[in-house]
């Protein structure tokens, strides 16, 4: 292994270290609580830029090595060692993560009910999500799964809306439930990969591999898919979404829908396609029709709400839905040519960057909205866009993108899964152009319920987004924008990820 | 039953030492006052002891740990009754009765 | 000036931001900065078109120029994306162009004091930038990008004045219907991807010379080519509104009328067309020859269907509408009988006259502040101007012959179909017929008789207005030279385009057309035109037959007629009102079974299980059960309930629990008589 | 009898002796209040001190052990030589040792002494200064820890009955030490009955193992013993009957009833005493008796084996189930530590078949294991994940369970004594309503209990979620062999997210529910430096896995005396 490049432990730790800093701030300073956290949020975030520029495009990717490695000894009994890198995958994680989790703290300065555990919270929060992404060992890696669940349970239990409470628990034990037998099959491939937990060693153990190991197998990959489906979330284990979303704070949400449901996704990409190659070759038409399931249902269900926060949590289902579209093509076997695996790999990936920048956005207008109007109901609103135009730009071009206007992030990932899909199957392709249409649709009627027809006169004097929302949602557009245009930027990331986990599928 | 080297088989002591134990076992279920309780538990220490010396004396090669055994247990089930009677009489003092179907405070 | 052709599309793009930024403050709130940049790409693409026509540039690249950078990796290969410049892109920069510019130096007068005035103009420049992007582009994702940017456009112009619940409806319908053909085109860009390997158009690699590859029989019987083909004519039949989408367009007349006669006129409903042509050695390469087929006689049916309909229509602009649907039948119509040449010198010509009727009916609007020709008339004396190139654009559309643009290229397109398809010639001619009797109808409602509302006082419109009325009617008489019979300039460029291949394809196909003038072609063409003029004169000018007495025996075909066939409610009915049941059976579906039956039910069911318990205990506490109804019934059910607070109740649980495990341990062991050697282990 | 090397078991000597001059001062300051010894040299501050020191005492007594381990020497005894373990005290004739304090036996003495310090130390702050008969109460608490330690390293049938016999009487007068309060001598009444019942069931059985299998009280002799005499039935219901005594201790489900009556009416440190301190005993004597004794045979018939696991899932289910309607802390607390007892016995479960597992029984010289068992031995690190599983857990148990009961403690405390019955409604201290807004009125305790809580639950980073890493581990690695291990994995797993369920209620009520009109709690010094402690360990065992996990796992070796390194 190259010497320890200790980059990613620090971003990772920052955080924490800025989380017990917060805690010694007396409570009633809420202007000094709010600028460390943010000052201290800004660390992780410059770091993850330097990473973005210094990873290495052709360097080595997951399987058959990592960048910015560090390996320390833990457990050595037991084979577990305190192991992180980055590669492709991970890399615009980090850096989602990092800045998603900005701007929801500058987006936070209007939070004045208990502020010091809601920042402390946070930053724990942050160092939980961050170590998923760029941890390497499985006990790590679960640890830190579980420790990003506990800051969010407070987060919607404490500053959520009215059914927080039964939201908060709803969310806590059906992750809960999914990491259990997530830690079973961990255990699992632990004894049947040669007692190691590094993920490495492991992708490369070939395991359960053959007919005697079948139905183990088989368990420990359906174990492993419960455990990501849930956070995903998938079509059958999505209910939890719309609950947490609805009562969580907009800053919540907005970590909710931007980072951790990309764990669910990372999971799949990082652990069920490289590590367990037979048995997602044989199951991958499963998830592909779960995923065109989620796409279509998404986009309907969505139609059907009239409360804003939770028609973008189904939609999220829906842009979720391409994702793990892209996933299951990816490891189809003999169905697809080599060339559309990686392009619906690529796609997977950038859909979940765009999903983060696109949602993310979407969360934080909302909450813009529901503090000058204090409700969500559609049908309250109407001709905002005369009256605050500024933020009637902002939405309309987030919404736009979201629903995959071409010259934005969505449509280059939506092109390239349908394409990769069309190889596999036409059939799906077809179901899920159809959900293109009506998440169109559904976008649509929302701009015209929320910004367009004639004004409510309630709305008279609703100000206009001010500096704060203004530089929380700008930085996310932009992105969408600069990575639409010009995806080479990021897909060259993408591309060597790709390349090696559908290398890895034969 | 083959004639052993004491007259009696050691099924007979066996037997006693049971009948013993369920009697014991039985009274702790019944009995409706923890005086009655402790005796109960006294019989079934008891019974114990008598397995211990029958054991003892009709292996083959007779040894005396069984002994050594029952003259710890009495001692112990000396010590275990006065515990006993010290709870039972700060019970007594507290509610002026011993009556434990009447002690439910604590239940489910 | 060719390898700077790239820029004819930036320009626009730094209008939009900058009049969107700094509107309000930039000179002639933001007007006059986007009419600075259209026309810089108008004289760079005039600049273009001299030096590619006339400079010897074509020849210098042999047809075609093309450059390339990289855009996206896949695996190891990478998808790269740039413009290029061939006589076709050519012809559509200077269409787009000049119309944009005329357009908007038209509105500062039709826009005067509206109070978004500058975002008017930045959406404008955006439209064309997204339109040229479009034109120039050599890679299908490209085509594609810029087409839904066209469409987005057209969204936000449509909706210009959202306040108005209808104009908002109007914005959302267009965008969703267009959206549906689009869905049709992204199909077929990744067919076509997956098949030839490549998604630009030219180059060896590129889409056009490996079609072969796509030329393998599908699914259902038809060649891949022919399936990709229909694919991409949704696209068409969406943007360009053919039949069955075409229902947007009509309502697309809400925005302001500049906007119409730009976008639902001249350019962007032409986009359609232009893909055809653009992808036509697709369908050259389909061998069934079902694609063109398709396309032929939609493109037929269209042109009948929408131009009854106009007869009958009572506003100004939906008139005008109508009349553009059926005029866009007639180009795909030609581009499916191998029209292509004509198909292209229509769309040509369509766009001048027809961005000229706009203004004009924009002018009529602006004066007379009605769009109801029923509240017209008489205005020929009091808007002289307008009524006159009003009548040149509407004698173009007619297609009069020798004096009128519109006559050449439809002459040309009927010669075209009497030489390859009959059907669609007959169709054709019936269709002008129809167009010159609505047109005139139009003509003589707004223009002669007396004003029919008194309060009305209509006024010339400003210079500003006028002027470029003046220039599209002088365009819509002289741009048909290009194209002539004899001196045919627009077919000896267009054709090269295609590459020698799809050339040699077109001829054969084409064989033994008679390339000069058809005096048969010429005589059913302007007979029919002549023969609509008349009866619309003795109708509505000098009523010698009275349209009342048809009233009885056509009056059903008259409301049938005026209700557009009754395609908006079944549409309604159908498709809009399933979806919406769809969605609403979606979400119960989710909330109640899914999140109440399984999840919330797996929680209540526990939740119940441990309160029952807990019901239960609370009246066993206060009940005397007698011990013997207590013990069967608790061992039973509750283990909760095991706890009763009593000792001996513990301990008896506690035997009954010995038992139970000695008798299991015990069990293994009775068959083997295990208890006799006891007696002989001891003395 | 050979007497052996006593410093091995100094710690529990020194414990015993303490307790006598606790008691003793106590008793001269009773007589002459106000000016007498209680003025200067309070026995209640004495007692945590001496017991502080005695934790030295106990490593030192484990690093002799260590070095001792697995090594035996020449012993007279009587006429001829025998061999016996260097470790083994009171050697018998045959080389059978009745107390062998191996590396096993000194980390339970140990465990119990940190126990026992930070359970003194709640007792500190919760009773407070006017407590009559203080110095009896930390006398016996003492006397208690002795117990213990004894019962940790008896390897003989009548040393293990004395000790657990010790053990039980102390904690009986302790449940029943608050003199003036009912429900505390309620509580104290039950215990006692329930638990002489089953020490006289245990002895019945042990008399039976010692007639069967010919008559010797040694473990190591009975094991043999077991072994010819495995036919008979009786051999069976003795072991069975033994096994009652230790379930107990153990409060594994059938023998469980005194749990929650006692938890709920004794003062809060003693409950955290017995469901801590005297349940790591009754392990310490499970492990020990199953790993030497047991055999599950093959193939496996109904054997008490199987009694164990059906036992094992069933103290789960019921813990975790009945545990959710509970509204008493206290109450709810004893349920979780009975389904707690379940996961640990996954452990014992995995650790009896890694060594005492069939066909390795012990045969020849005073049970020097087979040679599949001596070439384990060999590379100390290889042979981890199946037995350490126990231990891990118990120290990971000891502290979360201990810091749990500390803010119970404190939080609960109305008065020094319990009120008498009579108002027992008045006495709300302990009900999960009591903590409803609680993070508004002390965050330290509210947030330090959650970590309590959620390390119970086993959501990591805590040192519950390494205590239950190592015994599913475990239980999967040895599942490979017997799969009902598996099936108690998953048992586990599916209890940890009902338990999840009601730990987090009550912190969904610290944390969301208002705190109307509560007061702000406050303790003294010892309770906050006893929850400091609990809280640094439970969520430093993480990072710190890596020196235990290698002692613990030499420790479990020693189990099986004589081993021969």
């Amino acid at each position: 292994m190259d010497p320890n490049c200790w980059i990613l432990p620090l971003i990772t730790f920052v955080p924490l270290v800025g989380a017990l800093i917060v805690m010694f701030i007396p409570k009633s300073n809420y202007s000094a609580i709010k600028a460390t956290s943010i000052g201290i949020s800004l660390i992780p975030l410059a770091l993850s830029v330097w990473v973005w520029f210094a990873y290495d495009r052709s360097g080595p990717q997951f399987p058959h090595g990592i960048q910015f490695g560090v390996d320390a000894p833990w457990i050595p009994s037991l084979g577990v060692s305190f192991a992180m890198g980055a590669d492709g995958l991970s890399v615009p994680l980090i850096f989602l993560t990092a800045l998603l989790t900005t701007l929801s703290l500058v987006y936070s300065l209007v939070i004045n009910e208990r502020p010091k555990e809601y920042f402390w919270m946070f930053l724990l929060l942050e160092t939980g999500m961050m170590g998923v992404f760029v941890s390497l060992d499985f006990v790590l890696f679960f640890v830190f799964w579980e420790v990003s669940l506990v800051p969010m349970y407070f987060l919607i239990g404490i500053w959520g809306g009215p059914k927080r409470e039964y939201a908060a628990i709803k969310f806590f034990l059906y992750t809960m439930v999914g990491s259990m037998a997530m830690l079973l099959a961990i255990l699992a491939m632990y004894f049947n990969g040669g007692r190691t937990f590094n993920m490495i060693e492991l992708a490369k153990a070939g395991l359960f591999v053959g007919p005697e190991y079948a139905t183990v197998g088989a368990l420990v990959f359906w174990g492993l898919f419960l455990g990501f489906a849930i956070k995903v979330p998938m079509f059958p284990f999505h209910t939890w979404l719309p609950d947490a979303h609805v009562e969580a704070p907009t800053a919540g949400s907005v970590i909710l829908a931007g980072v951790l449901l990309k764990m669910g996704t990372y999971g799949f990409m990082r652990v069920l396609m490289p590590m367990l190659p037979e048995q997602f070759e044989r199951y991958w038409w499963i998830i592909a029709v779960l995923s065109v399931v989620a796409i279509i249902y998404g986009a309907f269900v969505a139609m059907a709400q009239w409360d804003f926060k939770k028609l973008i949590a189904y939609s999220s289902v829906n842009h979720m839905g391409y994702v793990t579209l892209g996933c299951a093509v990816a490891g189809s076997g003999a169905m697809a040519s080599q060339s559309s695996k990686i392009l619906a790999l690529n796609g997977a990936q950038m859909q979940v960057f765009s999903h983060g920048l696109l949602t993310g956005a979407l969360f934080l207008l909302v909450g813009v909205i529901y503090e000058r109007a204090h409700t969500r109901m559609l049908t309250d609103f109407g001709g905002l866009g005369a009256r605050i135009p500024v933020y009637a730009g902002m939405l309309s071009f987030c919404s736009l993108g979201s629903l995959g206007l071409p010259g934005m992030t969505g449509f280059i990932a939506e092109l390239s899964v349908l394409t990769g899909t069309y190889n596999a199957s036409p059939l799906l392709t077809g179901l899920a152009l159809i959900g293109v249409v009506v998440t169109a649709a559904f976008m649509l009627w929302t701009i015209q319920r929320v910004l367009l027809g004639p004004l409510n006169p309630r709305w008279e004097k609703m100000p206009d987004a001010d500096t704060r929302e203004v530089s929380s949602v700008a930085p996310l557009m932009a992105l969408t924008l600069l990575f639409g245009v010009m995806p080479m930027l990021i897909l060259t990331i993408f591309n060597g990820a790709s390349q090696a986990i559908v290398g890895l599928m034969h | 039953m083959s004639h052993s080297a004491y007259g009696i088989p050691i099924t007979w002591f066996l037997t006693l030492g049971a009948m013993l134990f369920c009697i014991g076992l039985f009274g702790m279920m019944v009995r409706r006052s923890a005086i009655g309780m402790l005796l109960s538990v006294e019989l079934m220490l008891n019974a114990a002891n008598i397995n211990f010396i029958a054991f003892g004396s009709y292996l083959k090669l007779p040894t005396i740990a069984g002994q050594i055994f029952a003259i710890f247990v009495i001692t112990l089930a000396a010590a275990e009754a006065a515990v006993g009677l010290a709870i039972v009489i700060n019970i007594y003092r507290l509610e002026q009765h011993v009556d434990v179907d009447k002690m439910t405070a604590m239940k489910l | 000036m060719i390898e700077h052709a790239w820029l004819i599309p930036l320009l626009p793009v730094i209008a939009f931001g900058l009049v969107l930024l700094f509107g309000r403050k930039a000179p002639g709130n933001g007007a006059y900065v986007a009419i600075a940049a259209i026309c810089a790409s108008l004289a760079m693409s005039l600049a273009v078109a001299f030096q590619w026509f006339l400079g010897g540039a074509s020849a210098a690249h042999n047809g075609l120029y093309s450059v390339t950078i990289q855009w996206m990796p896949v695996g190891s290969q990478m998808i790269d994306m740039g413009f290029s410049i061939d006589a076709l892109s050519v012809v559509m920069l200077l269409v787009v162009t000049i119309v944009a510019s005329l357009v908007q130096i038209y509105s500062i007068g039709y826009m005067h004091g509206d109070p978004r005035y500058p975002r008017y103009f930045a959406y404008h420049s955006l439209f064309a930038a997204a339109m040229l992007t479009l034109v120039i582009a050599n890679n299908v994702v490209l085509m594609f990008m810029s087409w839904e940017l066209v469409g987005l456009t057209s969204y936000l112009l449509i909706g210009f004045w959202f306040e108005r619940p209808s104009a908002m409806r109007a914005a959302k319908k267009a965008f969703l219907v267009t959206r549906v053909g689009d869905v049709g085109f992204l199909a077929g860009i990744i067919l076509i991807y997956l098949k030839t390997g490549s998604l630009n158009l030219f180059g060896d690699a590129g889409v056009f010379e490996n079609l072969t590859r796509l030329d393998v029989i599908g699914p259902w019987g038809l060649p891949l080519t022919a399936i990709a083909g229909l694919l991409l004519f949704c696209g068409a039949v969406g943007k360009s509104a053919q039949f069955p989408l075409h229902v947007w367009l009509p309502d697309a007349m809400e925005g302001p009328t500049p906007v119409s006669a730009l976008i639902h006129a001249a350019t962007m409903v032409a986009a359609g067309v232009y893909l055809v042509a653009r992808m036509y050695p697709v369908y050259l390469a389909d061998s069934s020859g079902m694609a063109l087929q398709v396309v032929a006689y939609v493109g037929a049916f269209t042109a009948l269907f929408a131009a009854t309909i106009g007869i009958a229509q009572n506003d100004i602009k939906r008139v005008l509408a109508y009349s553009t649907v059926s005029q866009l039948g007639y180009m795909i119509m030609s581009l499916g009988v191998f029209g292509y040449v004509a198909g292209m010198f229509h769309l040509f010509t369509h766009a001048f006259f027809k961005a000229n009727l706009f203004l004009g009916s924009g002018s009529v609007i602006h004066g007379t502040g009605t769009q109801d020709i029923r509240e017209m008339g008489g205005l020929k004396k009091k808007m002289p101007w307008t009524y006159w190139t009003f009548l040149i654009s509407t004698l173009s559309l007619c297609g009069i012959p020798f004096v009128t643009a519109g006559g050449w290229s439809k002459e040309e397109i009927l010669a075209v179909a009497w030489h390859t398809n009959r059907v669609v010639f007959v169709v054709g001619v019936l269709g002008a017929f129809t167009t010159a009797f609505y047109m005139f109808r139009l003509v003589y409602k707004t223009f002669y008789g007396e004003p029919r509302k008194h309060d009305i006082h209509a006024h010339e419109s400003p210079r500003v207005m006028l002027v470029p009325l003046v220039i599209l009617a002088f365009l819509a008489i002289f741009a048909g030279y290009v194209g002539t019979p004899w001196a045919n300039v627009f077919e000896r460029n267009l054709v090269p385009v295609l590459g020698h291949h799809y050339e040699q394809v077109l001829e054969n196909k084409l064989a033994g057309m008679h390339h000069g003038f058809n005096l048969t072609v010429f005589l059913f063409a302007t007979g029919s035109a002549l023969l609509g003029i008349f009866m619309a004169t003795i109708i509505w000018l000098k009523p010698v037959l009275r349209i009342e007495k048809l009233e009885p025996s056509f009056g059903w075909l008259a409301k049938l007629v005026e209700n557009k066939y009754y395609i908006d409610e079944i549409y309604q009915a159908t498709i809009i009102r399933g979806l919406m049941a769809a969605a609403w059976l979606a979400f119960a579906f989710d909330k109640w079974v899914i999140d109440y039956a399984i999840v919330n039910g797996v929680g209540y069911l526990t939740r119940l299980a441990s309160d029952l318990w807990g019901w239960f205990d609370r009246t066993f506490v206060d009940g005397l059960v007698n011990i013997i109804g207590w013990i069967t019934k608790t061992t039973g059910s509750a283990l909760r309930y095991l706890q009763t607070g009593v000792a001996q109740h513990y301990i008896f649980l506690l035997v009954s629990a010995l038992v139970v495990i000695s008798l299991a341990v015990i069990a293994g062991h009775i068959r083997e008589e295990a208890w006799i050697p006891i007696a002989g282990f001891y003395r | 009898m050979h007497i052996g090397d006593i410093k091995l078991i100094f710690p529990a000597i020194y414990m015993s002796a303490a307790a006598i001059v606790v008691l003793i001062l106590g008793v001269i300051a009773a007589r002459r209040p106000g000016k007498g010894l209680d003025h200067w040299l309070p026995s209640h501050y004495l007692a945590p001190v001496l017991v502080f020191s005695g934790l030295f005492f106990s490593a030192a007594a484990l690093i002799q052990s260590f070095a001792g381990m697995g090594l035996s020497i020449e012993v007279p005894i009587g006429s001829e030589m025998t061999r016996a373990p260097a470790v083994a005290l009171f050697v018998t004739s045959g080389g059978h040792a009745q107390l062998t304090v191996d590396p096993f036996a000194a980390i339970f003495t140990f465990i119990a002494f940190a126990g026992t310090l930070i359970v003194m130390l709640i007792s500190l702050d919760h009773f407070g200064e006017r407590q009559p008969h203080k110095a009896e109460y930390y006398s016996i608490l003492m006397f208690a820890t002795a117990a213990v330690s004894f019962a940790a390293s008896a390897t003989d049938l009548i040393a293990i009955y004395l000790s657990i016999e010790f053990l039980s009487l102390t904690s009986y007068v302790l449940a029943a030490f608050a003199k003036t309060d009912r429900r505390s001598g309620e509580a104290g009444l039950k215990y006692f009955l329930y638990g002489a019942a089953c020490s006289a069931i245990g002895l019945y059985g042990m008399s039976i193992l010692f007639g069967v299998t010919g008559g010797s009280t040694a473990l190591t002799a009975v094991a043999r013993g077991l072994e010819d005499a495995r036919a008979t039935g009786a051999a069976w219901v003795g072991v069975v009957f033994t096994l009652v005594g230790f379930g107990f201790k153990l409060a594994l489900v059938p023998f469980h009833f005194w749990a929650p009556d006692t938890y709920e009416g004794a003062p809060t440190p003693v409950a955290a005493f017995l469901s801590v301190v005297s349940k790591a005993a009754g392990l310490a004597v499970m492990t020990r008796f199953l790993t030497i004794v047991a055999a599950p045979d093959e193939p496996v018939s109904l054997s008490w084996y199987w009694i164990l696991v059906v036992l094992t899932a069933v103290s789960m289910f019921y813990g975790n189930l009945v545990a959710i309607p509970q509204r008493n802390i206290k109450r709810m607390l004893a349920y979780s530590s009975i389904a707690q007892v379940g996961y640990l016995m996954i452990g014992v479960l995995t650790a009896m078949h890694s060594f005492g597992g069939p066909g390795r029984l012990l045969s020849g010289f005073f049970g020097v294991p087979s040679a599949a068992v001596r070439s384990d031995v060999a590379n100390l690190d290889l042979v981890t994940w199946d037995m350490q599983g126990v231990l891990i857990y118990t120290l990971a148990y000891l502290f979360m369970n201990l810091g749990a009961f500390a803010v119970v403690s404190v939080v609960g405390k109305k008065n020094p004594l319990n009120p008498p019955l009579a108002n027992a409604e008045a006495y709300k201290g302990s009900e999960i309503e009591n903590y409803s807004g609680l993070m508004r009125r002390s965050p330290f305790y509210a947030t330090s209990l959650t970590v309590f809580l959620i390390s119970l639950a086993g959501v990591p980073p805590t040192a519950g979620f390494v205590g239950k890493l190592f015994i599913f581990g475990g239980a999967i690695r040895m599942g490979t062999s017997y799969p009902e291990l598996i099936v108690l994995a998953i048992i586990g797993v599916i209890n940890s997210v009902i338990s999840a369920y009601y730990y987090l209620n009550v912190v969904r009520l610290m944390f969301f529910a208002p705190a109307e009109g509560k007061s702000e709690i406050s303790a003294s010094i010892p309770a906050n430096t006893a929850i400091a402690i609990c809280l640094v360990t439970t969520l430093a065992l993480i990072v710190v896995v890596k020196p235990v996990a290698s002692l613990m796992s030499s420790a479990i070796y020693s189990v099986v005396p004589g081993v021969i390194r």
